[in-house]
């Protein structure tokens, strides 16, 4: 299955990943991964546990710097570029395992979000830059209703709550390319309606990328789904082609259907 | 609701603080009343106004009848097992020479009762802790000065604190220090305190006499030096190469391990080889001594006792695994001379040791519980003894006026009789001493290795004949030069036998 | 799922083509010239020092060389007890220096009740009994005061590094004075057997069976240890333990008596050390600073938690102990010390977790 | 903010200030010029190792080396005929200047060096520092040498020791404020973001060692500043001030008060110089074993009780007090605050203290 052949547009293509190998010793967690994704896609990545979803995410994120193979993002190589450099393309993840700064206040760590892709990092001024700033971290607040949480300390944040500024910080940097892993693990049903009317409602323009086992949560959201299974891809097209795919059924829904 | 509690929290903590602040503020108010009070800030002012010593003068006379004695000890650190020995010192100068009882017999730290010179009585106001170094020192006396009050403190006890005290002294000049067994030249050489005085010699006076006997009497023509890379290091060599080289020998090389050595071959291996010179001189202490004299051996060759000097860390008691081999090795005086040494003053002195005490833990004993004399007839507590017959005989001068003014010129003329030799002050204020060169040899009894006195170099001054002053170099790596120069005292060296000087 | 998110810094080194990589190769490439350099230095120029070029003396090369690798053996003993606690426990043991000096202080006791004397002792009185038996009543003395130690200071607050170090570090200070009151302030020192007290010719250099013995004790105790961690249970969950924690709590392996019988081992590693140490350089107050100091040093360069680490570590800072003094130009020899700054500087450049560490 | 002036911490804090201020009028000179002036030194210093602990998760013994640093560059620029040292003779503001300068150079290389290490290597790291900075200052004779610099004296309109004083009072409370409005900078809350997740910090876009590096420069600044008060207040600096039993005092000085909270600092500094004067003079206190020189031991089982029971030290013993008082008083119970610093002693009990956390948070390290 030729990665062109399942490029659902000839939209312009943010990201990019040429025969991704991410091995760890002797372990291959990523073996060989294609993938093109064009501007304003939502694509959910499925697979058993162990499959290498989240080392894909890192190696595109650049937490890790792939063994072999390129990424590209918006056309420039980005293969070994740190994470740090990242957010500037307009990349924005979150983590499987909620990471935020649990000594910080919700308020404060939204605004780190947004302070991390504007530079001026090292300020020891509050410009009136800053003010504006702030207030994007108040509306990102908004949008993953913490806004009453503003001044609470974020260790101080139920699991939910800690998953909801877990998005809001990927949304609050106003990001082109969203990866988000597992945001709804954890989560009650409720949250998990408010998460899927959140994705449902971002902009035409921004790419996403979804971890996610809740397949309910996924397929409503996206709009073309990758299976893989030890570290490779096994299967990719549509929600409803995957839910109907033989081998998908199998390796995956076979076994975590319920999920 | 977060407002009030984290600065209730600070409230508290904020209240606690000053609580304390008042508490103690206050507390030292008492202490310090008058007429310590006048005293103590004049003497903090000093601190940083060193330039208007003199108005002090006046201040100071108004009604000091006690002397108010503080002790530089030091209870931690490489020489902290010495602590007990720098009290015994000074209890037992008073406990022979002012009417002193000791409280305790069987501990120094408790101090003593009824010292009393002339009607005026000595009472000891504080022991200071020292651990080696001249920041805390500082701080030990300045508590003793500022906060106890003390108008005469004896101590400290090594060489880099004597500096730091010397320096204390010149800004303090209505509190009188006697040195206790600081071993750098420093203090008095450089530093020059009027209120600074020292009853016994220093690291290059203690090695006088090796240099000349070494050259003229063993041959040593070229010699090769290895000490600790540190001022009492320096200081040894420096006394052992004015000598030597000034009695026409030639140091060949000087070999300076770090302090804190633990792999000595590389620095043995700089040293030339036994056929390559006449011989060595060692000034390496601590775990050094041992372990550099065991990389020789590894390196250069089993040791051969007449090749071989030492300065005052060849003491067998400070080394105590020194081996049979080393027998024959010169070793350079210190204070007190080895125990070979007899005379009817020095007798009574240990004597005296012993009564005052059943036993004492002291840092020779290795912290042991041993005989008081043994302490005694070690360097540290002898040096503190001097320093304790020195007071006394100041305020006996003085007819028990223990005002800085008197008391310090008396103290400047004092020739102290004391068991070991009389001690005499310089021009600054240092001891003119008698230095006792000994060898190691193998005791027929017991087999042990012992120091045995085989010279006693009479007279020795920390100028060496004008090789160190005011103006020149502090002793250092390459400091002094090795040139030939005339020593006031070369020749006249008087052979001791069996513990007895031939004279 | 995630198999290991940020792993080894190693993945990186395989791609070349960009900015990032040119970053790191700079240091790696000035790490490496460095030591070409070096190498080159002591060979063929080593121009007014000391010991002169090697091509030019040999034996005093070779002899260098030893002392270094000998003196690396004792370096070895002590930070393997001190990186076989981290490997497994993550905890920093602090009073690694203390149990080494306390070790040493009880062995050389032992060593003097046993001769009957306590000075002018020469090796030929000493057998080798009268050597080990005080080293293993030394290491086991340490190793007991260890696992009190652990037992009821450390066990129940595992995992909170910095406090566990900042614990030990407090029981440091207060063993340092104890000590101090026990056994007196002045240098002491433990004698080696009679037996193993020769001295052979290397290129006509004169050199002391003793330090050959002390690495060949070093040698067994690292062959014994490396049994124990390959060739036994415990030593497999140990392993185990170093490379996933929680692994072996999912086994159901009882953790807690595996990190006593660790702490225990590691604590006899530093009282094995403390013996050999007291033979070699004598013991005294401010010896534990100097052995913690050693210990960390080499851990550093060689990497927290590996015993390949401390190998390395203790080869490398063993060298520039022993070649540093010699090969510096002479007016700067006496910068000698301050060389093993330079080393940590460049190890930490290139691999800021040591040669053979993993990040935490 | 307008409340914030009014408010009872406000309020304690300028009446500690207030009270400091006119000590020198009710205390004794001892107690001001001795206890006093040295509290506020050794807190300034200990400050530095509070500030990096508590918003960089970084446990630094390299503090009083740069602290050193600073005096002794000092006395090499500024003395002329000393016996030892440069003698450069330059005009004493311009030794400060460069004194200041040299401190935070070394600083910066030095937190640069270590940017890409945390929690317990960097502990251990920086200990390897401070020795090495001791043999540095030990061996190197042109700057210094083992009998260090003497006879140094304060910049001309400090000529007396309550000035001395009123100085090192300044700079305590600047240093406080300067950290404290640090830590609310994009700056300083970047530095603790990075202390909470250095990876995620990464994935924001923030290079994580350059804020180490820098909030170590910062600290290095600051203990230089501590650095000079010292040498000015104690007349000398030598290689042994900077050696290794100091240097674990400074850490027990922070440890004593709470490793993290700023304030700590001073309070562990006044309860260490306090005890340290005071302790030994106390009746009877020999009868249970404490004399002078078994001091260390007293000291060492302090530090051990407080990390023991209570890892946050003094102050989070008093917050925990206070804290149970209010409980007592109020029905108020519910988790409030916002910064990390101002609450985490409302956790002590469930949660380990902030310095902790950082080494146990993150499992993983960022990439380079």
């Amino acid at each position: 299955m030729s990665p062109n052949a399942i490029m659902s547009s000839d939209r312009e293509q943010v990201l990019r990943l040429r025969s991704i190998v991410m091995a760890f010793g002797r372990l291959f967690a990523v073996n060989g991964v294609d993938l093109d994704v064009a501007k304003g896609e939502h694509l959910a990545i499925l697979g058993p546990n162990g499959a290498g979803k989240t080392t894909l995410f890192n190696v595109i994120s650049g937490d890790l710097t792939p063994t072999r193979g390129t990424v590209m993002i918006k056309g420039v190589d980005c293969t070994s570029l740190p994470s740090r450099r990242r957010p500037r393309f307009g990349m924005a993840r979150t983590y499987q395992k909620a990471r935020s700064f649990p000594g910080l206040s919700v308020e404060d760590n939204l605004y780190l979000a947004v302070v991390g892709k504007r530079g001026r990092h090292l300020s020891l001024w509050r410009s009136g830059t800053d003010r504006s700033w702030r207030e994007q971290a108040r509306a990102a607040a908004e949008t993953v209703w913490l806004t009453e949480e503003l001044a609470t300390p974020v260790s101080d944040l139920s699991h939910g709550q800690k998953r909801q500024l877990e998005i809001g910080m990927a949304v609050a940097t106003d990001p082109d390319i969203l990866l988000l892993d597992e945001p709804a693990s954890g989560l009650s049903r409720g949250e998990r309606e408010w998460l899927i009317e959140l994705l449902s409602d971002l902009g035409a323009d921004i790419t996403l990328l979804l971890i996610e086992h809740d397949m309910d949560v996924a397929l409503r959201v996206v709009d073309r789904v990758m299976v893989m299974a030890d570290g490779q891809q096994i299967a990719a097209g549509t929600p409803s082609e995957i839910e109907h795919d033989p081998v998908v059924l199998q390796t995956y829904l076979g076994t975590g259907a319920s999920a | 609701m977060k407002q009030a509690k984290t600065s209730g929290r600070r409230l508290v903590a904020s209240s606690l603080f000053a609580l304390a602040l008042i508490v103690a503020a206050c507390a030292d108010d008492d202490a310090d009343a008058p007429p310590g009070l006048d005293d103590s800030e004049d003497a903090v002012d000093d601190v940083d106004d060193a330039d208007d010593a003199d108005d002090d003068v006046d201040v100071a006379d108004d009604g000091d009848d006690e002397v108010r004695l503080g002790i530089l000890g030091q209870c931690e650190g490489p020489f902290g097992g010495f602590h007990e020995d720098t009290v015994a010192g000074v209890a037992l100068a008073l406990v022979n020479h002012a009417g002193a009882t000791v409280p305790s017999d069987d501990t120094a730290l408790d101090g003593w009762e009824g010292a009393e010179v002339n009607g005026t009585p000595i009472e000891l106001v504080g022991v200071g802790c020292g651990d080696d170094t001249p920041d805390r020192i500082l701080a030990e006396v300045r508590q003793l000065v500022e906060q106890n009050d003390a108008n005469v403190v004896i101590g400290p006890l090594s060489g880099d604190e004597g500096i730091a005290v010397a320096e204390y002294a010149l800004q303090n000049p209505d509190v009188t220090f006697l040195s206790g067994i600081a071993g750098s030249q420093e203090p008095t050489l450089e530093v020059q305190a009027p209120n600074f005085f020292r009853f016994h010699g220093e690291g290059a006076i203690w090695n006088a006499g090796l240099g000349d006997i070494l050259h003229n009497q063993e041959g040593w023509e070229t010699a090769a030096v290895i000490a600790d890379d540190y001022s009492f290091g320096h200081t040894s060599t420096a006394g052992f190469v004015a000598e030597f080289c000034g009695v026409g020998g030639e140091v060949t090389s000087r070999v300076f391990p770090p302090l804190g050595t633990t792999d000595y071959s590389s620095y043995i291996a700089q040293l030339p080889d036994p056929d390559e010179v006449d011989g060595y001189f060692w000034a390496v202490g601590g775990t050094g001594t041992q372990a550099a004299l065991e990389a020789f051996v590894d390196a250069k060759g089993d040791l051969t006792g007449d090749q071989h000097a030492g300065n005052l860390f060849f003491n067998p008691d400070l080394a105590q695994a020194l081996g049979p081999d080393i027998a024959g090795a010169y070793v350079g005086g210190f204070a007190s001379p080895p125990g070979d040494v007899q005379m009817p003053a020095i007798d009574e002195y240990l004597a005296s040791a012993d009564e005052t005490w059943d036993s004492l833990p002291t840092g020779i004993a290795g912290g042991e519980r041993a005989d008081a004399s043994a302490a005694a007839s070690f360097g540290f507590m002898y040096g503190y003894y001097s320093a304790g017959v020195a007071l006394v005989d100041g305020l006996a001068e003085t007819g028990g006026d223990p005002s800085p003014e008197p008391l310090q010129s008396a103290l400047g003329g004092l020739s102290v009789e004391l068991p070991y030799g009389d001690i005499a002050l310089d021009d600054n204020r240092s001891g003119i001493v008698d230095v006792f060169i000994s060898r190691l040899t193998v005791d027929d009894e017991s087999g042990e290795v012992v120091q045995e006195t085989v010279a006693l170099i009479p007279e020795v001054d920390q100028t060496f004949g004008g090789t160190f002053g005011a103006d020149t170099p502090a002793p250092s790596r390459d400091f002094p030069p090795c040139e030939e120069r005339d020593l006031p005292w070369v020749g006249n060296a008087i052979p001791v036998e069996d513990g007895v000087p031939q004279q | 799922m995630s198999t290991a998110v940020g792993q080894a810094p190693q993945a990186g080194d395989g791609t070349a083509d960009s900015k990032r990589s040119v970053v790191y190769a700079l240091p790696k490439a000035v790490a490496y010239a460095a030591a070409a350099f070096v190498v080159v230095w002591v060979l063929f120029i080593a121009g007014d020092s000391p010991a002169g070029p090697a091509v030019s003396n040999p034996g005093r090369f070779v002899v260098t060389l030893l002392d270094a690798i000998t003196f690396a053996g004792l370096l070895f003993v002590v930070a393997s007890g001190f990186t076989l606690i981290f490997g497994l426990m993550r905890t920093v043991n602090m009073a690694h220096g203390s149990l080494f000096l306390l070790a040493a202080f009880v062995a050389i006791n032992v060593q003097h009740a046993m001769l009957g004397k306590s000075r002018n002792i020469v090796a030929d009185e000493v057998g080798i009994l009268d050597w080990v038996v005080p080293m293993l009543v030394g290491a086991l003395v340490a190793a007991c005061v260890g696992l009190i130690l652990q037992q009821l200071f450390l066990r129940w607050n595992q995992g909170q590094e910095l406090r566990q170090a900042l614990i030990t570090l407090a029981i440091t200070v207060i063993m340092a004075d104890q000590m101090l009151n026990h056994f007196g302030g002045l240098a002491l020192r433990m004698t080696w057997p009679g037996s193993v007290t020769h001295f052979i010719e290397i290129l006509g250099q004169r050199y002391a069976t003793t330090r050959l013995f002390m690495l060949a004790v070093a040698v067994l105790v690292g062959a014994l240890l490396w049994l124990w961690l390959n060739r036994t249970r415990m030593g497999l969950v140990i392993r185990a333990g170093v490379d996933d924690e929680t692994m072996v709590r999912a086994l159901g392996i009882n953790i807690t008596f595996v990190f006593a019988v660790t702490f225990f081992v590691g604590a006899f590693l530093a009282g094995i050390g403390g013996a050999m140490g007291a033979s070699f350089a004598g013991a005294a107050t401010g010896s534990d600073g100097d052995w913690l100091l050693n210990s960390l040093v080499v851990v550093i360069i060689g990497g927290l938690g590996s015993i390949k680490g401390a190998v390395a570590g203790s080869l490398l800072y063993g060298m520039v102990i022993a070649f540093a003094p010699a090969y510096l130009p002479s007016r700067y020899s006496f910068y000698a010390i301050i060389l093993t700054f330079v080393l940590l500087a460049v190890v930490l450049a290139v691999r800021p977790y040591g040669l053979f560490g993993r990040p935490a | 903010m307008t409340r914030q002036l009014r408010s009872p911490t406000t309020i304690a804090f300028v009446a500690v200030v207030a009270l400091l201020v006119v000590l020198p009028a009710i205390g004794s000179s001892f107690f001001v010029n001795f206890i006093m002036t040295r509290t506020l030194i050794l807190g300034l210093a200990a400050a530095t190792i509070v500030f990096l602990s508590a918003y960089g998760g970084m446990v630094s013994l390299a503090q009083l080396m740069l602290f050193g640093t600073a005096g002794f560059m000092f006395g090499n620029a500024v003395l002329e005929a000393s016996p030892r040292g440069l003698n450069l003779g330059w005009a004493p503001w311009t030794a400060v200047v460069f004194a200041l300068a040299v401190a935070t150079a070394i600083a910066f290389l030095l937190g640069a060096l270590s940017s890409r290490t945390t929690g317990i290597y960097f502990l251990m790291l920086t200990l390897v520092y401070a020795v090495i900075g001791y043999n540095v200052f030990a061996q190197v004779v042109p700057i210094s040498g083992p009998s260090g610099i003497t006879r140094i004296t304060p910049p001309p309109p400090i000529t007396q020791a309550t000035h001395l004083y009123y100085a090192a009072l300044l700079l305590s409370i600047g240093g406080y404020v300067v950290l404290k409005l640090v830590a609310r900078t994009p700056f300083g809350l970047a530095l603790q973001g990075v202390r909470d997740d250095p990876v995620r910090m990464a994935s924001l876009g923030f290079r994580v060692p350059l804020h180490r590096a820098l909030a170590f420069t910062l600290a290095g600044f600051i203990a230089g500043v501590a650095g000079l008060l010292n040498v000015w207040w104690n007349g000398q600096i030598d290689p042994a001030s900077i050696g290794i039993s100091p240097t674990l005092v400074l850490l027990i000085v922070a440890v004593i008060g709470g490793i993290s909270h700023l304030e700590g600092a001073w309070l562990g500094a006044f309860v260490y110089v306090a005890a340290n004067s005071y302790l030994r003079a106390l009746p009877f206190v020999d009868r249970i074993g404490i004399t002078e020189d078994r001091f260390n031991t007293v000291i060492g089982a302090l530090v051990l009780l407080i990390m023991v029971l209570s890892p946050e030290g003094l102050s989070g013993v008093i917050q925990r007090l206070s804290n149970e008082g209010r409980r007592r008083f109020s029905r108020f119970s519910s988790r409030d605050g916002t910064g990390r610093v101002d609450t985490s002693g409302d956790d002590a009990g469930e949660s380990p203290v902030v310095m902790i956390d950082s080494s146990t948070s993150p499992p993983t390290e960022e990439r380079k």
